[in-house]
């Protein structure tokens, strides 16, 4: 699904990483570890397209957009968690239903802040409302940065059983964690930094 | 096209949630011009000659300030980059931006300049040219700020920044306008001005949410 | 006289207070407009120089003077809600601003109407206009901000500063117009040399002031019951009241 | 008092590593007043009227809209609630912020403005006059519009909730401040407005500062 | 060293904690659990004096200020590692020499970022040039919202470690932590929510 050949990058005058190469296909994990500091954010967003300072190339053998979740919520304080949600699913797909929607929400623990406005949550609730775009989407490629991170202990296994069923039908997972994850399926480590 | 709807939307439903900002431009735009009479003199003849470029840069500057803010909150909050991936081009959601920010300051401004020409003793005549101008000119204003706009998304510089690169693009405006008004208050014919407004929003409709769409992505990849 | 200023302070009791007092508020203000509009429109000779239009003195100056008294009012209710954290004094701020941000407003309007026959002209930059206008942003400022700010607690305090901050400004603001205006004096027109007012001319003035007084009372009041119910909505006296008034 | 200094070193470093919030709200200000001969019309005798009105307006914004930042970053990471546990009263940080940014807004301000005075044909005396005033009138401005600053941030609402909020308390320095100019201009002693601005300016010195403080906290608690 | 009493919070109408009592003394650990949205962190800003809507009464015997850090990273993206440390640290003590500043940025592990801008770290690091005011500052009383997020492996050991010395002199430590924290001392846990 994702071919990525020769790829190294630097960042003022540090070298992040050289001359990397690797392939993740369908229902398959790619971990990538390193330190604070290794260049796990800056490979994330040159997969996805938002930086571009790099030497290598990068191809998705995909037809739909990755979904990408970086450090930033991503979620708009003046909207509740619906239209947050609503409006990011919205990006990709026009398909998707309130009653969806609200599946989601309950899915990722907000059962009864629906209408709350995001900037009226919790650092915590804020990322699930991001979060729950994963049970959403029917991309099939995921390229999540530290989505553990903030979330409580049910959150977490609530999050890995969701990229299990994920990679089940065949989805593809690229993500960084500080914290050990647990899924069913053998995960591949990429580890950058010395 | 259903995204672009889903854009309007979204930003006309932001406005309406805080809905200070939709009147901030509005009132900024008052208390400006209500200065000009207390900096300079109060005496009808001469407010009513300043009249026309005084409303016109109050104007400029309420667009342009309130503009600063077309992207900064998606920016910072993330969803932005998020918009980048979206299944239709930037572009789309670009022009929905803009268009709503259109919607929420410009129009408001040109209803409202009526009074506040004759409160600088402008003429019926003048007001309703100043009406027309406005008009025409804010979208042009929109447009051409949102280029700013994208460029400055990012740098935390305050609304200053963004007027010192798009001022200096919105002096045709300005000159044109203020020469319509006052060929109004004159009861000169101005059709001939307000094709040039015309001709000038159409170039701009064509290449400003371009421009600002490679602006966005500029600003994200770094 | 202290707990009672507490006791006062507590919304429930102030509620009760004010369902005994309005009925009485509201009689004295609906008697005092209307026997004051009837004199001043009827029976007051007209102005021996503007005629029948000086008429609409009788609702403009009331609305201004309410204008510039219901910003103080509102600015001390801050001021007691800075020192004391006094619920109600955010209630009553909260309250206050719309209602004296449209007194003032009327004073435009009404000054406006009344200046087209007299001078000529909608608007002109006179002194007193001006300080209005200036007193009419201060208004809008407050709102502004109140508006702007979604916690409760700390908008409420945010509005107190600013009204204080506009109180403290207020006199500078209007020494500096007036002292602008006679700067700029042969330039324009001035309300300043009026001729003093005859008797049957000021007597309705002040049954009018008096009234607009108490209409203002009555409407704060009922303003301040109403957001009382929004936010003690789940206090058991509110459910009472409701389920009460329900049955 | 070392906190003090502490504070304006940080600030002025920080002015200076993005420079251009340094230069911007002076660009503004220049463009500004430069978009009235434009708007309005180039003749001297009608500029050199109007010239110290439209040059302290432009002033007045220029501090107002470069003021908006003044806590806004601070806020945005976190470093403001750091500051209210200081060692020292947050009034000392809080003017320690107002003075760095009256030394980098309002001073570059009053040394431009005699240039821009000539180019809009106020002689000499008068651009001495409004160089003066605006020496004295700046830090007026810069500690009001701190007062706004404190109550708005952290509320994203782009620079013009502040304008809306704290240009009203602008206006009896503006119509000192010209009044001041003109008498310049007609060669009129103007020591009585100078003793007027720097009373305000002693009043403004006084309860300012606390205010702002304040309004920090409040922000803050949210 | 703290004392609260009765001290109870509701944000927009959700009761998040009512009559809460505890104390925490010289070198002890406090651990406030909870789920995303409990209220860890509003009860941390209201013991800092951070938040004022809440009933009940908290008073520390301390001289000195507690050391706060929250979600926030609360550093100047324009601003040096360096010099943002030396403006945190200045803000509370006067007496902090380079020579320490540097020491601590190492200890956080930083060597080599000492002088750049924290705009052009990553998200770790930025928390970690905040962290490095734990080893300056000698104020005895630590509260510390997810101290651990966004830290990698070796970096949270490290911090453990620097805990432990801290509840060895005698400090006291608040916390709240989504992972698992080993110290020497025993953890003092207060759990929030249902
Ligand atoms: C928009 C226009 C106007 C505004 C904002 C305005 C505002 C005011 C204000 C603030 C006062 C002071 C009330 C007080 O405290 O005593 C006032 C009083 C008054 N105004 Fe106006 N005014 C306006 C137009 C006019 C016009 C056109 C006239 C008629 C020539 C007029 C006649 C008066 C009179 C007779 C008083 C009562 C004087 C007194 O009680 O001291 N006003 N107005
Ligand atoms: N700014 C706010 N305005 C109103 N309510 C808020 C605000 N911030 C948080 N809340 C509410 O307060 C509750 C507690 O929030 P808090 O941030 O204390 O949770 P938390 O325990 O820190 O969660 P997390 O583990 O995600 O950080 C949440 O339910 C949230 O809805
Ligand atoms: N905006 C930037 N400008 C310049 N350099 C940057 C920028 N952001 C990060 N860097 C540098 O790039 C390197 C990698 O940053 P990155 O954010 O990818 O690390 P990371 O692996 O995500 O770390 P963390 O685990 O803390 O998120 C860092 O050493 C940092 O110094
Ligand atoms: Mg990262
Ligand atoms: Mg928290």
């Amino acid at each position: 699904m994702l071919n990525v050949n020769h790829l190294s990058c630097e960042r003022d005058y540090r070298l992040l990483f050289e001359d990397l190469s690797f392939t993740v296909n369908e229902g398959e994990v790619l971990l990538v570890e390193g330190g604070n500091g290794a260049g796990k954010t800056t490979l994330l967003r040159i997969l996805c397209g938002l930086y571009s300072e790099y030497q290598g190339d990068v191809d998705w053998q995909l037809s739909e957009t990755p979904v990408y979740l970086g450090h930033k919520p991503g979620v708009k304080d003046l909207l509740s968690a619906r239209e947050n949600l609503t409006w990011l699913t919205g990006l990709y797909q026009s398909d998707i239903t309130p009653a969806q929607i609200t599946a989601a929400l309950w899915q990722v623990g907000l059962k009864g802040f629906e209408e709350v406005l995001c900037g009226a949550m919790s650092e915590g609730q804020r990322k699930r409302v991001n979060l729950a775009r994963l049970y959403l989407l029917d991309s099939l490629a995921w390229v999540l940065d530290e989505p553990l991170s903030a979330i409580d202990v049910e959150g977490v296994a609530n999050l890995e059983s969701c990229m299990d069923a994920h990679l089940a039908r065949g989805g593809a997972l690229i993500l960084t964690s500080h914290l050990p994850l647990s899924l069913s399926k053998p995960i591949k480590k990429l580890r950058l930094g010395n | 096209m259903r995204l672009f709807l889903a854009v309007l939307r979204r930003e006309l439903l932001i406005a309406y949630r805080n809905s200070a900002d939709l009147l901030n431009p509005l009132i900024f735009f008052v208390i400006v011009i209500s200065l000009f009479p207390l900096g300079v003199s109060p005496s009808g003849p001469i407010l009513s000659q300043i009249a026309p470029g005084v409303i016109w840069v109050a104007a400029l500057l309420a667009t342009l300030l309130s503009m600063d803010s077309l992207f900064r909150s998606d920016y910072d909050d993330g969803s932005l980059e998020l918009m980048t991936f979206s299944r239709e081009p930037l572009v789309l959601l670009v022009l929905g931006k803009i268009v709503s920010h259109w919607l929420v300051t410009g129009v408001p401004l040109a209803v409202l300049s009526p009074v506040l020409a004759l409160m600088l003793f402008l003429n019926f005549e003048g007001a309703w040219a100043l009406f027309l101008s406005l008009l025409l000119g804010t979208p042009i204003l929109s447009l051409l700020g949102a280029i700013g706009a994208s460029l400055t998304v990012g740098l935390r510089k305050g609304g200053l920044l963004i007027a010192v690169l798009i001022l200096p693009l919105y002096v045709p405006v300005l000159i044109l306008a203020t020469a319509m008004v006052q060929a109004g208050a004159q009861a000169v014919d101005y059709t001939g001005h307000m094709l040039w407004l015309g001709a000038i929003l159409a170039a701009s409709m064509g290449f400003a949410p371009i421009a600002a769409s490679a602006g966005v992505r500029i600003s994200l990849s770094r | 006289m202290w707990n009672w200023f507490h006791r006062l302070g507590a919304p429930k009791s102030f509620y009760e207070l004010s369902s005994k007092l309005l009925p009485w508020l509201s009689l004295l203000a609906t008697v005092f407009l209307a026997s004051g509009a009837v004199w001043g429109l009827v029976f007051a000779p007209p102005d021996y120089q503007q005629g029948d239009s000086a008429r609409i003195m009788y609702v403009h100056v009331p609305a201004s003077i309410l204008a510039q008294s219901s910003y103080l009012m509102m600015a001390t209710a801050g001021l007691v809600f800075l020192v004391w954290r006094i619920k109600l004094a955010d209630i009553a701020l909260q309250c206050a601003a719309p209602i004296g941000a449209s007194f003032t407003f009327l004073a435009l309007v009404t000054g406006a109407i009344w200046g087209k026959p007299t001078w000529g002209t909608w608007w002109v930059w006179d002194a007193r206009l001006t300080s209005t206008l200036l007193l009419f942003f201060l208004f809008v400022g407050v709102i502004a901000l109140r508006s702007a700010m979604d916690n409760r607690d700390s908008a409420g305090r945010a509005a107190a500063v600013l009204a204080l901050v506009g109180v403290v400004n207020l006199p500078i603001i209007k020494y500096s117009v007036d002292w602008w205006f006679t700067l700029h004096q042969s330039s324009s027109f001035s309300l300043t040399e009026k001729p003093a007012m005859p008797s049957e001319m000021w007597l309705p003035l002040l049954t009018m002031v008096l009234g607009f007084y108490l209409f203002f009372f009555v409407a704060w009041m009922l303003r301040i019951r109403v957001e009382i119910l929004n936010r003690e909505i789940r206090t058991q006296w509110v459910r009472d009241k409701l389920t009460g008034a329900r049955v």
